[in-house]
């Protein structure tokens, strides 16, 4: 029985720009003494989850369900006091990505570890005090810290601070938020052999969150890779980092400078998407070098795509001059032919166009039919819906995936 | 150690401050010798209706009488030191301030009919002190309570409503409100007296420590609090004994002793003290919200709500905490305004209090007593500032730790 | 889900007031600056200098409340009517007769007129005014009031001794008045006491004795004087002995003057002032002045009082902020110091010395609370503000490329203060007027111009007592500045919001 | 002769050219830290000795870990902090303490490239103006050719196209395309030396490489050197010529990339490659090598070799008593260790 069962976690932020669809029905799980590492850019939702999952919720929610199963209940449908007497700290705990910040600057170390046993157990000041010790001496710091200040502690050893506080309650799950993310390489390396040596000794489970893959690997057994709010690729940490299938998860991993090889990293052009108007279809059509037909094109994001080649030099003279586009419905678009050019001479333009640069310009395979109107061409788009996650242990999310493969 | 240095070097900091405040004040009082004139003018007149009462010196022969008239006259002006240069003067003046040696009043006096101007004043000064210590410090709890109650519900009708109620009230000084107040409650509705310290004729004043009772109490009720709330288990009972004491003070004030006088006198000052508090309750709770809201983004808030604390824990442990000293701070000018601010809050009032005095000083045009209250003002001032100074390095550990 | 402020003064003016206080704001500063623009054209200058001289008010009724106070009430209550002069249209009428008796000239001049009185009150006051030509010898002056009930009653009767030298003029020097509420004891006017007395022993309405009980007058004099007002305009019965009783005649009154003059020359005038009990939109004070006029110039003066000062201060202020924490080191900590010297010194009571000793003028004053905000609270958040900017990187990109530490400061640096100061502005404002306010309230104010604080004091001054009382010379200026300061606050705060994106919805 | 021309700097002529665009020997740093009556006496030893030349053209990546004074050492190289010991050489002339005034001419050969892309533009402007700045401050150029020199910029960015980006305020831009946009305000002088101090460590892995991939072009197109100032040794692997490695405000090690991560000869160098992981999920069935310890406090720095506490091999008596010199090991590889060979 997995520790933890996340099922179609969903996660929504309202905000003045409109929904943001932060988490979008995410699912994974994790055996006890397991680690998954959820890999992604900024903004892809991976802090979000961790949030959700441990119901640490902003003021401006829009909606917030799913299933999250721990220990076999689901503490999803556990009141707010009852969630956080019960399953806060005492099942899953957190490390926080800014260690510096997460202390809090005016309140001892010892005191900001020891809290947690007062507060959900009632213990005593001075046996609590005794505790935060032990967990202090556990993460390798020194008896005397408990009585400094934040302040007073280098970046490593507040990290280790907030390690041991994590750990006071004997949690079965730790989520580690970027734990790292601040500190210097060496001092990265100390916490991350420090985790591993925790993992293995208390068999903690760990959600660890990460932007670094190769930090991902240090402690993963399993790696879901989050793109736009959603985990579109999840599976054994052997698989996923030697023969990824998703192509966005290929990319990233292309991505990284390696020490050990002189291959030359690679960029994915373009930007993540914006949360509050996520792209229809597959998220990550927009960037992917493999897209498709299916992979979910709109005519607006035609229509954008078609400008930039037209105003970008390199494509100039192939591009049918255009007049005006405007988008008739999510999947199709009427296009007026520029000055002189008749609509059947410009269908033959735009086919041959086509024909020839589809490859690279992966937006024109999204076309399903060119029809020649009196006095524009309609462009009709194939109709798709977004990819589902297909596999049992190890899942992707790309038409280009199929579950035979896996 | 560290704390104390820097305590000490803001004391001596202030001390200079404050005696080149009183300088400032001397010279600007008597710029342009105009007080000396005043002065010289008064002791002439005096001493003309003296003589004129004189039957022996009616007889004198005109010159004669100018004679002797000239001598008494200069010997008083030289014995006052008037004809000093006044580069010289106002060190004098000056000093004589500092030593609060503030002279004799031309025309008030107090109620047991001395003319010194440190007797009047300081049988006002409790009066004021009371009066604006209750009311700032109502205020303040009011005001934090009800800026920590706006940041929890931030962002609702009540939060909104409230922040514009507290942005539009504290721009108006408290004597607006209390024309306003006076109008309402004690014409209008006639549930309060619209002024002065007593209805009924002033008693012979008691030793005015009974006045404070109310004061004390208060302090140990929120003393109490904050260490049944803040500490743990075994200091429970500390905090319970500390507040017990605190309602029993109260009681034995509110019940035992029957001082008729105290009791009427706490009845005037309810108005005013509720005008005072009424306009300064808004920045409190303005400032307390901002800061609050502001804390609670950081993340060791976050941080302590991860760990499972308690909603009610989180804001008074970790947020009202850390937001505390930037209260402090920026309240500083509020509660220094407050005291030259009395002086039309007291006028309006009626209230004799050291305001009153002034608005009395100025209408009789006893300068003694205006340069004395000034020097007075000065001195509440610096107090207050140190005070803050104090408070704030016992709030932040982290002045604490870093001067060390 | 970082929300970064508006950078920029006109960008954050834009979002400021699309928010809800920041349109009540606007809307009410809207108000205030078409007042503060339109109050010239509606009440000139002029005017208002004359607010000292008490000449210019003296057809006002005296410590009225507003005419629309009467809703309270639910009477009717009496405007001031005003009988002009002859000569001037609904003036008196006029009809002088000159003959000649054995060599001896003779002049009769009547002068008549009636008005329509019709409220539920008694009028506050009635004065008569009269001025007249005559030779060599004193004419002989009599009045009448004729009721709508038919009684002539007649008023008083005078040998006036001042002289015009041209009646149509009504010159202050030349008027003599004759007030029936307070007749004075050398007044001919006083007569009418007596003269009413007749009269109503004579209607059987009261007798003798029971005058005297009503009205004693130990001394030859009254000591409760009756008021004439009353008993003149109330209906004939014995109610009408206590104001409080008393009923209004309602009709058409008339007053005749009939002058015997000896001498050819001899000619007159007269005007008639029945003094309403309400007056205009706020009511007057208690030398009769139009509270309005005071009201209506305090938005101005209190607007360019409170900007000006505001401006000044928060951009000096500002600047040596910004000055302080962008060069730091010594120049900071000069400036640090002042500013906690600044602390230290009590503003007011020093500034209320200087009232007093110096009598300054609204532009002294303005300049000397400058002086006393030199440094101050804007000082400091300049400074934090500029700490913080400081810091950011393309302050040292531009370094790297040769910007000056001056332009940096002025081009990079203060414009992103703007907004701040902007608000920090707005809510000094309120500091200004209040302070102001509180000068003319102890009566060290500009005597030469009315202001809001200045109205509060002159009615404080008229005795803490009657203060309250007379809720409309209390309450309107309170208002005025209390309206005009949270209009600021409220604009303050709108910026404030816009300001700090993390007090307001994510 | 270089003393002569110091004086009238900003005439310095294009005919004039030193192969090392930036030389500094022995170049200090320290900072006055004292506290209250200690005031002066106390020194933060930021840069502590670096001896390092910069060719034309070429990207030298200085790597580090934080406080090792790799960002201090790149503003004392522009001039933005006056060093406090040591000589400083700008194209062959001796810029050390030159008063801010002579160095005009610096200030438009010499630029820099920010860390933070949220504040490395000026927010309140838009990109035209941000752009246009340096030309205004060095009067170069009428408006219309500075317009021209605006778009020439923002195109060699790949802001495409240069007028729709040209009236965005920063706001309305992604992390990526800020950098960009400072980037482009770097080239706008044409200079022939840029400081990029960490520019990249900001912005998403895949932002960064075409970031870095952007500047190595510049490099290449332009004739630009470039200081990479960094913690990250493997985006100098792939974007630098040169590497050196700061410990403690020194340079411990230096040379050719190739070289000096291909057989690190400090045993610092060795550990911090060691302590990086590339993706591999065999990673998670070891335990990693790394260094005990914090680096040093750097007011109160260790004797001897900063490292010497922290390092494997130190020989007491040696490591700790002598401070050790950059020693040319390899064909232009330098390491200050006395134990290395």
């Amino acid at each position: 029985m997995p520790t933890l069962d996340v099922k179609n976690l969903v996660l929504w932020y309202r905000t003045r720009k409109g929904p943001v669809h932060a988490v979008d029905s995410i699912s994974f799980a994790l055996e006890p003494g397991q680690t998954i590492a959820l890999v992604g850019e900024s903004g892809s939702g991976k802090t979000s989850t961790a949030n959700a999952i441990l119901r640490l919720l902003p003021k401006n929610v829009l909606r917030y369900d799913g299933e999250v199963e721990f220990d076999g209940q689901n503490v999803m449908e556990l009141t707010d006091e009852e969630f956080r007497r019960n399953v806060r700290w005492r099942g899953i705990s957190m490390v926080f990505q800014g260690a510096m910040n997460a202390l809090n600057p005016a309140v001892r170390v010892g005191f900001q570890v020891a809290e947690p046993l007062m507060v959900h157990y009632d213990v005593d000041r001075d046996e609590a005090a005794d505790q935060a010790l032990d967990v202090l001496r556990k993460v390798g710091l020194p008896a005397d810290i408990a009585r400094r200040y934040p302040h007073e502690l280098s970046g490593g050893m507040k990290q280790r601070v907030v390690i041991a506080m994590s750990l006071i309650l004997k949690p079965k799950v730790v989520i580690l938020d970027e734990p790292t993310s601040a500190l210097d390489v060496m001092t990265q390396t100390n916490i991350i052999n420090l985790l591993k040596d925790l993992k293995n000794t208390d068999r903690l489970s760990y959600i660890f969150i990460t932007h670094d893959l190769g930090l991902a690997s240090e402690l993963a057994d399993l790696v879901g890779i989050m793109y736009a709010g959603e985990l579109i690729e999840v599976g054994p940490a052997d698989g996923v980092f030697v023969r990824p299938k998703h192509p966005y998860t290929g990319k990233l991993l292309a991505s990284v400078p390696r020490l050990r090889s002189e291959e030359a990293p690679d960029f994915i052009p373009g930007a993540p998407p914006d949360l509050t108007a996520p792209p229809p279809g597959c998220r990550f059509h927009l960037r992917c070098p493999v897209s498709f037909e299916k992979c979910g094109w709109s005519a607006e994001e035609f229509i954008a795509q078609m400008d930039l080649l037209q105003s970008s030099g390199e494509a100039k003279d192939k591009v049918p001059s255009i007049a005006s586009m405007s988008a008739k419905s999510p999947t199709s678009l009427l296009i007026k032919p520029g000055a002189n050019g008749s609509v059947s001479d410009f269908v033959q333009k735009l086919n041959a166009f086509v024909a020839a640069t589809s490859e690279k310009n992966r937006f024109l395979k999204s076309i399903e039919s060119v029809q020649g109107k009196t006095k524009s061409v309609e462009v009709k788009l194939y109709e798709t819906t977004p990819p589902p996650i297909v596999g049992t242990e190890w899942r992707a999310a790309c038409w280009l995936v199929t579950e035979g493969a896996a | 150690m560290g704390v104390v240095w820097h305590l000490a070097k803001r004391a001596i900091f202030l001390v200079i401050t404050f005696i080149l405040a009183i300088y400032a004040t001397v010279v600007i009082a008597n710029g342009g010798g105009r007080v000396d004139q005043i002065l010289k003018d008064q002791i002439y007149t005096d001493l003309k209706q003296q003589y004129a009462r004189n039957p022996a010196f009616q007889r004198l022969p005109p010159q004669e009488q100018a004679r002797q008239f000239n001598i008494s006259y200069n010997s008083i002006i030289e014995a006052q030191g008037l004809n000093e240069p006044f580069f010289q003067k106002s060190f004098r003046y000056t000093f004589n301030a500092l030593q609060l040696n503030l002279g004799r009043a031309t025309q008030l006096h107090s109620s047991d009919l001395s003319m010194r101007v440190s007797d009047i004043i300081f049988e006002r000064l409790p009066r004021s002190l009371v009066l604006f210590t209750v009311a700032n410090v109502v205020a303040a709890v009011f005001g934090i309570w009800l800026g920590l109650w706006m940041a929890r519900k931030a962002l609702s009708a009540f939060d909104r409503g409230m922040t514009v109620l507290s942005v539009t009230t504290f721009v108006v000084p408290p004597w607006v409100y209390g024309i306003l107040f006076i109008l309402i409650f004690a014409y209008v509705f006639k549930v309060f007296p619209a002024g002065g310290l007593t209805s009924v004729p002033p008693l012979p004043p008691s030793p005015l420590i009974l006045a404070f009772p109310p004061l004390i109490a208060a302090g140990l009720l929120g003393a109490g609090y904050v260490v049944y709330a803040r500490l743990r288990s075994k200091y429970r009972l500390v905090g319970f004994g500390i507040l017990g004491a605190g309602a029993a003070l109260l009681l034995v004030w509110g019940l035992v002793l029957p001082a008729d006088y105290f009791k009427d006198m706490e009845w005037h000052m309810i108005l005013p003290a509720a005008a005072v508090a009424f306009s300064v309750f808004g920045s409190w709770s303005y400032t307390t919200r901002n800061l609050v809201l502001q804390v609670m983004d950081e993340d060791f808030v976050f941080a302590a709500r991860a760990k499972g604390l308690k909603e009610r824990d989180v804001l008074s442990r970790y947020v009202l905490r850390a937001a505390s000293p930037p209260i402090v701070t920026s309240l500083a000018l509020t509660l220094a305004a407050a005291w030259t601010g009395a002086i039309i809050t007291e006028t309006v009032f009626q209230y004799p209090g050291l305001g009153l005095l002034f608005y009395e000083a100025i209408s009789l045009f006893d300068a003694p007593v205006v340069i004395g209250l000034t020097t007075v003002y000065a001195l509440l001032l610096v107090v207050t500032v140190f005070l803050l100074d104090v408070t704030y390095s016992l709030l932040d550990p982290r002045i604490k730790a870093l001067r060390r | 889900m970082a929300i970064s402020a508006p950078i920029g003064l006109k960008a954050a003016f834009l979002e400021a007031a699309r928010t809800k206080s920041g349109l009540a704001a606007t809307a009410m500063l809207g108000f205030l600056i078409l007042l503060a623009v339109l109050v010239p054209l509606l009440v000139p200058f002029d005017v208002v200098r004359q607010w000292s001289n008490p000449g210019q008010w003296s057809d006002n009724p005296k410590l009225v409340p507003p005419e629309w106070s009467e809703v309270f009430t639910g009477k009717r209550q009496p405007r001031t009517v005003i009988i002009p002069p002859a000569g001037q249209s609904g003036g008196f009428d006029h009809v002088r007769v000159s003959f000649e008796v054995q060599g001896q000239n003779y002049t009769i001049v009547v002068l008549k007129q009636s008005f329509d009185f019709q409220a539920d009150a008694f009028p506050s006051e009635i004065s008569l005014y009269m001025t007249t030509m005559f030779g060599s010898k004193s004419p002989l002056v009599r009045s009448w009031l004729t009721r709508p009930d038919g009684q002539e009653v007649q008023l008083f009767e005078d040998t006036p001794s001042l002289r015009a030298s041209n009646v149509s003029q009504f010159r202050p020097a030349d008027v003599i008045t004759y007030s029936l509420t307070y007749p004075s004891f050398k007044d001919p006017s006083y007569q009418v006491y007596a003269n009413v007395k007749q009269w109503l022993i004579s209607n059987n309405v009261t007798t003798s004795g029971e005058w005297g009980e009503l009205f004693p007058s130990p001394t030859g004099f009254y000591s409760n004087p009756p008021k004439a007002q009353v008993l003149l305009m109330a209906q004939l019965n014995h109610s009408m002995l206590d104001p409080r009783t008393a009923q209004v005649l309602k009709g058409k009154y008339s007053i005749k003057f009939e002058v015997d003059g000896f001498s050819s020359v001899d000619d007159a005038n007269a005007r008639a002032v029945v003094f309403g009990t309400v007056y205009g939109l706020i009511g007057t004070d208690d030398q009769r002045r139009d509270l309005l006029i005071a009201l209506l110039w305090g938005a101005p003066v209190a607007l360019a009082f409170g900007l000006a000062g505001a401006l000044a201060t928060v951009l000096i202020q500002t600047i040596l902020g910004a000055i302080s924490g962008w060069y730091g080191g010594a120049v900071d900590e000069l400036v640090q110091r002042t500013a906690d010297f600044y602390l230290i010194i009590p503003t007011l009571p020093i500034l209320i010395l200087i009232g007093i000793l110096y009598r300054p003028s609204l532009i002294l004053i303005l300049f000397i609370l400058v002086v006393f905000g030199v440094v101050g609270a804007t000082t400091k958040v300049t400074r934090s503000i500029v700490l913080q900017v400081k810091e950011e990187q393309f302050i040292e990109a531009a370094r790297s490329y040769g910007a000056s530490r001056g332009r940096i400061l002025f081009r990079y640096i203060l414009p992103r203060v703007m907004p701040y100061t902007f608000a920090l502005i707005a809510l000094t404002v309120p500091a200004f007027i209040f302070l102001e306010a509180s000068l003319s309230f102890l009566g060290l104010g500009d005597p030469n111009l009315p202001t809001w604080g200045q109205l509060l004091g002159n009615a404080y001054g008229a005795g803490p007592a009657i203060f309250y009382t007379f809720w409309w010379w209390v309450f309107f200026p309170a208002a005025g500045i209390i309206f005009t300061t949270v209009a600021f606050a409220l604009l303050g705060y709108a910026f404030d919001k816009v300001l700090n994106p993390r007090l307001r919805e994510q | 002769m270089t003393t002569a021309l110091a004086e009238m700097p900003t005439e310095i002529g294009p005919e004039q050219h030193s192969s090392n665009i930036v030389e500094t020997d022995n170049l200090t740093k320290w900072f006055d830290v004292g506290l209250g009556l200690f005031r002066g006496s106390l020194h933060l030893k930021a840069v502590d000795g670096v001896t390092l030349t910069i060719k034309r053209a070429e990207t030298v990546a200085i790597v580090g870990e934080s406080g090792s004074g790799k960002t201090t050492l790149g503003r004392t190289i522009i001039r933005l902090l006056e060093p406090t010991g040591g000589k400083l050489l700008y194209d062959g002339q001796d810029i050390t303490h030159s008063a801010e005034k002579r160095l005009m001419w610096l200030r438009r050969k010499a630029q820099m490239i920010p860390q933070d892309p949220y504040s490395s533009v000026n927010p309140a402007f838009p990109v035209y103006r941000i752009l246009e700045e340096p030309l205004v401050i060095h009067k170069q150029g009428e408006s219309k050719e500075r317009e021209e020199a605006v778009m020439k910029a923002l195109q060699a960015v790949k802001l495409n196209p240069p007028t729709f980006f040209a009236n965005k305020y920063p706001h309305m831009l992604s992390g990526g395309q800020r950098q960009r946009v400072a980037i482009a305000r770097s080239l706008i002088l044409n200079p022939e030396f840029i400081l990029a101090d960490e520019p990249v460590s900001m912005l998403d892995a895949s932002v960064r490489i075409s970031i870095l991939r952007l500047l190595r072009q510049i490099q290449q197109q332009f004739g630009i050197a470039f200081l990479y100032i960094t913690h990250d040794l493997a985006t100098a692997k792939h974007f630098a010529d040169r590497i050196g490695i700061m410990y403690a405000g020194r340079l411990v090690e230096e040379g050719p990339v190739g070289s000096v991560l291909g057989e690190p000869l400090h045993p610092y160098a060795q550990a911090l490659m060691g302590a990086i992981p590339d993706p591999d999920p065999a990673n998670r069935l070891v335990v990693r090598q790394s260094l005990p310890g914090e680096p040093p406090n750097l007011v109160d720095l260790p004797t001897g070799c900063h490292f010497h506490p922290r390092c494997p091999i130190a020989q007491m008596g040696l490591c700790d008593v002598k401070d050790p010199e950059l020693r040319e090991l390899r064909p232009g590889h330098r390491v200050a260790c006395h134990l290395a060979t």
